[in-house]
């Protein structure tokens, strides 16, 4: 499968997570010839070590949110009418409040994102427990999500690129980008490790590794990496019906508008609670977040920091004894505005990014790989992505 | 079956012996000894079930890395009961698939 | 609490390391996740051979009581129940009486010796199939019995040794199948058992395990060439408990997690982390020493341990370079006799067998 | 069934699971680990990664060195839950001495 490179394409894909697998599958079922590099293997990176969240909640009205509500259809489409056993499942998500003032404050915010199209819900404690009877009687409250969910990420990466492949994309593992060459501002070909190729269309699908491919047209891009630690439990059976997140952790980590996340500093250590549990039954609890440049060990000091946090949630964790079987840490592709970087470049005819997922890029994967199709094919796309732009960081 | 005479390690002293119960019935094993050898003493080799193919497994490795050996012990599953030593009164089932929470 | 060195590890490896650290002043912890010191040794219930001076004669038992009453002798403190579930840095995250804590060390040393490897066949995940050395755990450690009629599947120095083991705590071992046309092991325990009677059949290996939740029937065949059973060749045994012995691989994981470099040397066991003649690694200050830095014997284990143990101490003051060349010196020589001996035992060994080879023909066709 | 033998006990996956994973392009244990879940079990892979590299050789002429190991993190065995949950205490008060 490894086998000789192709010469010539039209569009050259670069990076093998998700991003990079869904772009090549709908640019390939529109017909266009594309190849698909991962300088490592598939879902090596960032893609193949997360939760595999699926997530409405956290999206402020506009882009964002239309973005990941026609996520979730592209992935109910590809799971259900074409049958990828890719363990996705709208099950719902709770954001769980542990005080009254953060149960308060999820008022506007529930408000503002129903208005823009979401159906959020407030629920109380005991609709809480009802629903999820294993949670702690001393929460406050929850948003509840109806169409969040879960995804086996690896599954999903292998599901978009084994898809890829059957429609006639190509797909080279182990090759790494060298060089790009482009000419009056035009992109030619992009040279690797294995050889050339020559190529209308380069997509930087890299998570971390994009400010590398970036760098040779001269672009700078201001992608970080952050940290996230979490660990997975033993197989146990199903105790939590849906996703759990607790608010304090949305509100420092993702743009919601309510946290000062834009001025999130980069020496700050973020601990959360997030836990689901897999079709198999494993719980995958989230997480510690920190900036320690690309440094993907675990440390000790995140075990008890996540635990502590998911027994406090889910204290039938202790009852049970559950055990965890493993810790591992990727990187959420952190931007400053914690937006992704989308689209065209500007001056550089046939460069388009696609990265800055920061931790949603599971649940824009499909959607961005299907917009940035259509930027290719049609020349335009169906939700504007124009705010994502390279040029807004100027 | 237990070995009490070993021509190299010699005779088993009678040591203190406890009680546990496997599946209701209850059985005789030794103080200090991992709950896998209490059963193998007493003609037990069968553990569990697994999840998917609902087959028989037993000991494999016998130190604790290959979790073959798990059970519900005192209630709690996936207990690796090669490195788990018996206790006074002690409940262990046979575990199917994954276990049960009660 | 802090110490200058810990081990990782109460086998023969960690336990000469630790007396000969704790000799030179060094605070020393071992740690080791059972309830019982020793590691393999208190399993080992055959003499040693090997020089004098590296107990040759004596049973592993009997070598495990005496390093561990050195080690304790010499001050160290022997941690026991107690898991190391991961290194980060120079701080060993270990597990015990529930709780989780941090044990930090100036210098790593990690002597968890080796995990056995498997061979899958069908039913190989009947209860009744085990791993040799997991038999021998239960039988000479537990002291219960595996089964009443046993089939060996390998016929190394584990498998040789596990049968007459097993036949000497009162089982039957209905043959040893080993899929190379020679026998594994040393002759000296290939011809111990072939003694009791044992066959030992060479060019077979197990075709399946049946049987109703437990194991009832073992069927092995003959190879060819190509290592592939020639139909017709099979053959039922009616057994209770079937024993893998194919080797051992390092259980390298703590080295792992540290960024310790591997390679790739079949003949030590497959991935075994880099190490220079101190027996450091190539992260500064973590060692390696036994099974875990490549599979061999308890001898060579010792010998590890105790360079090891050297090393850590001179790199954290207690010797000067000259005392430790001197005393390295010393483990050094003995080791290359032992190598030598050992080299010479094995040449030896299979000139030896290659007379008895007839006999075991013979038993190979019945 | 399972007739043509399993290769991780943990997960149960046989070996036409792992052969299938390779025939889709995996050529390291980690890459069949990924694609089939071998050795995300409880025990982590310890029994059956050796496995999968000899079927990688196999299969596919992958040698065992280019086959690598999936990585191993932490714990290196399961670590109960309320163990971890706890405060951590330092080390002072809690200390075995064999006697």
């Amino acid at each position: 499968m490894l086998g000789k490179m192709a010469k010539e394409t039209e569009v050259v894909v670069v990076g093998g997570g998700i991003i990079g697998s869904a772009t090549a599958y709908y640019l390939a079922r529109a017909g266009k010839d594309v190849v698909l590099m991962e300088k490592n293997e598939l879902a090596s990176g960032s893609s193949g070590a997360n939760a595999g969240l699926t997530s409405t909640t956290w999206c402020p009205p506009g882009p964002l949110l239309q973005m990941s509500m026609a996520s979730l259809k592209e992935y109910d489409y590809f799971s259900q009418e074409l049958a990828w056993d890719i363990e996705f499942e709208r099950c719902g998500r709770f954001t769980v409040c542990e005080t009254e003032q953060q149960f308060e404050e999820m008022k506007p915010f529930v408000e503002v994102r129903n208005k823009g199209g979401n159906s959020l819900r407030l629920i109380d404690r005991n609709e809480l427990l009802e629903l999820e009877p294993n949670l702690s009687p001393s929460l406050f409250g929850a948003v509840f999500a109806p169409n969040d969910g879960h995804v086996n990420p690896l599954y999903a990466v292998y599901a978009f690129a084994d898809a890829a492949r059957e429609l006639g994309a190509k797909i080279y593992e182990y090759t790494e980008p060298v060089a790009i060459n482009a000419e009056h501002g035009c992109v030619k070909a992009i040279a690797t490790n294995k050889g050339e190729i020559k190529t209308k269309y380069i997509i930087n699908a890299c998570g971390i590794g994009a400010p590398v491919v970036s760098e040779m047209v001269g672009l700078k891009i201001p992608i970080i990496p952050n940290r996230e630690q979490m660990l997975v439990s033993e197989e146990m059976p199903p105790i939590l019906n849906r996703v759990i997140i607790n608010a304090g952790y949305m509100k420092d980590v993702q743009p919601t508008g309510l946290g000062d996340s834009a001025a999130r500093k980069k020496s700050t250590q973020t601990v959360g609670t997030v836990c689901n549990q897999t079709k198999k039954g494993n719980l995958l609890l989230v997480g510690v977040n920190d900036f320690v440049g690309e440094d993907e060990r675990t440390t000790f000091e995140s075990f008890p920091a996540i635990s502590e946090g998911i027994l406090r949630v889910l204290p039938i964790l202790r009852t049970y004894d559950v055990q965890i079987i493993r810790s591992f840490a990727k990187f959420y592709i952190y931007t400053p505005d914690q937006k992704p970087i989308l689209g065209k470049v500007d001056g550089l005819e046939g460069f388009i990014m696609a990265s800055g997922v920061n931790d949603y890029g599971i649940c824009f994967g499909p959607i961005i790989g299907k917009l940035l199709s259509d930027l290719i094919c049609i020349g335009e796309t169906t939700i504007p992505i124009d705010e994502f732009n390279l040029s807004r960081f100027g | 079956m237990r070995i009490i005479d070993h021509p190299i390690l010699g005779r088993i002293e009678p040591e203190r012996t406890i009680r546990i119960e496997v599946d209701g019935k209850m059985i005789e094993a030794l103080e200090g000894e991992p709950i896998a050898a209490a059963l193998v003493a007493n003609s037990m080799r069968l553990f569990r079930f697994t999840k998917k193919y609902n087959e028989p497994r037993g000991i494999f490795c016998a130190i604790g890395r290959c979790t073959d050996c798990v059970m519900v012990v005192n209630g709690i599953p996936n207990t690796r009961t090669c490195v788990t030593q018996v206790e006074e009164g002690m409940k262990i089932e046979t575990q199917y698939g994954s276990g049960s929470i009660r | 609490m802090e110490y200058e060195l810990a081990i990782v590890g109460a086998g023969p490896a960690g336990l000469s390391a630790s007396i000969e650290a704790a000799k030179a002043g060094v605070k020393v912890a071992v740690i080791d996740e059972n309830a019982k010191p020793g590691g393999q040794l208190f399993k080992q219930i055959h003499k040693f051979f090997g020089s004098k001076e590296h107990r040759a004669g004596v049973r592993g038992i009997d070598i495990g009581a005496q390093l561990l009453n050195e080690a304790k002798d010499s001050g160290v403190d022997i941690l026991l129940n107690t898991t190391v579930w991961g290194i980060f840095d120079n701080v060993l995250a270990v597990h015990s009486s529930n709780k989780i804590q941090r044990l930090e060390a100036q210098r790593i040393l990690i002597a968890t010796g080796a995990s056995e490897n498997t061979l899958a066949f069908p039913g190989w995940t009947l209860p009744g199939v085990l791993g040799a050395g997991a038999a021998q755990t239960m039988v000479n450690l537990h002291r219960v019995a595996i089964g009443d009629r046993v089939l060996m599947v390998g016929s190394g120095n584990v498998g040789l040794i596990v049968s007459y083991q097993l036949m000497q705590a009162g089982a039957e071992v209905v043959a040893v199948v080993e899929f190379l046309p020679q026998i594994g092991g040393y002759w000296v325990h290939a011809s111990k058992i072939t003694r009791l009677g044992i066959p030992i059949l060479t060019s077979h290996t197990i075709k399946e395990v049946t049987g109703d939740g437990k194991v009832e029937v073992a069927t092995v065949g003959k190879v060819d060439s190509n290592y592939q059973i020639v139909s017709g060749t099979e053959r039922n045994f009616d057994v209770d408990a079937v024993c893998i012995a194919v080797g051992l691989s390092p259980a390298a994981e703590l080295a792992w997690m540290c960024g310790c470099e591997f390679m790739y040397i079949p003949e030590l066991g497959g991935h075994v982390p880099v190490y220079n003649e101190d027996m450091e690694t190539t992260v500064p200050g973590v060692y390696v020493a036994g099974d875990v830095a490549g599979v061999e014997e308890a001898a060579t284990a010792m010998i590890d341990g105790a360079i090891a143990g050297l090393a850590a101490a001179e790199s954290l003051g207690y010797l000067d370079h000259n005392e430790y060349e001197d005393l390295k010196r010393g483990k050094r020589v003995s080791r290359e006799v032992f190598e030598l001996s050992r080299f010479r035992f094995r040449r030896m060994a299979k000139e030896r067998f290659a007379n008895k080879e007839g006999r075991l023909k013979q038993w190979s066709k019945t | 069934m399972s007739e043509e033998g399993i290769i991780c006990r943990c997960e149960e996956l046989t070996r036409e699971d792992i052969v299938t994973a390779i025939r889709k392009g995996a050529r390291t244990v980690s890459a069949v680990k990924r694609r089939t879940g071998a050795g995300m079990g409880l025990c982590q892979g310890k029994t059956c990664q050796r496995l999968i590299s000899q079927i990688l050789g196999e299969e596919a002429g992958v040698r065992p060195q280019e086959a690598g190991m999936s990585r191993c993190r932490h714990p290196v065995r399961p670590l109960p839950i309320s163990d971890i949950g706890g405060t951590v205490k330092c080390w002072g008060k809690w200390r075995r001495r064999q006697k």
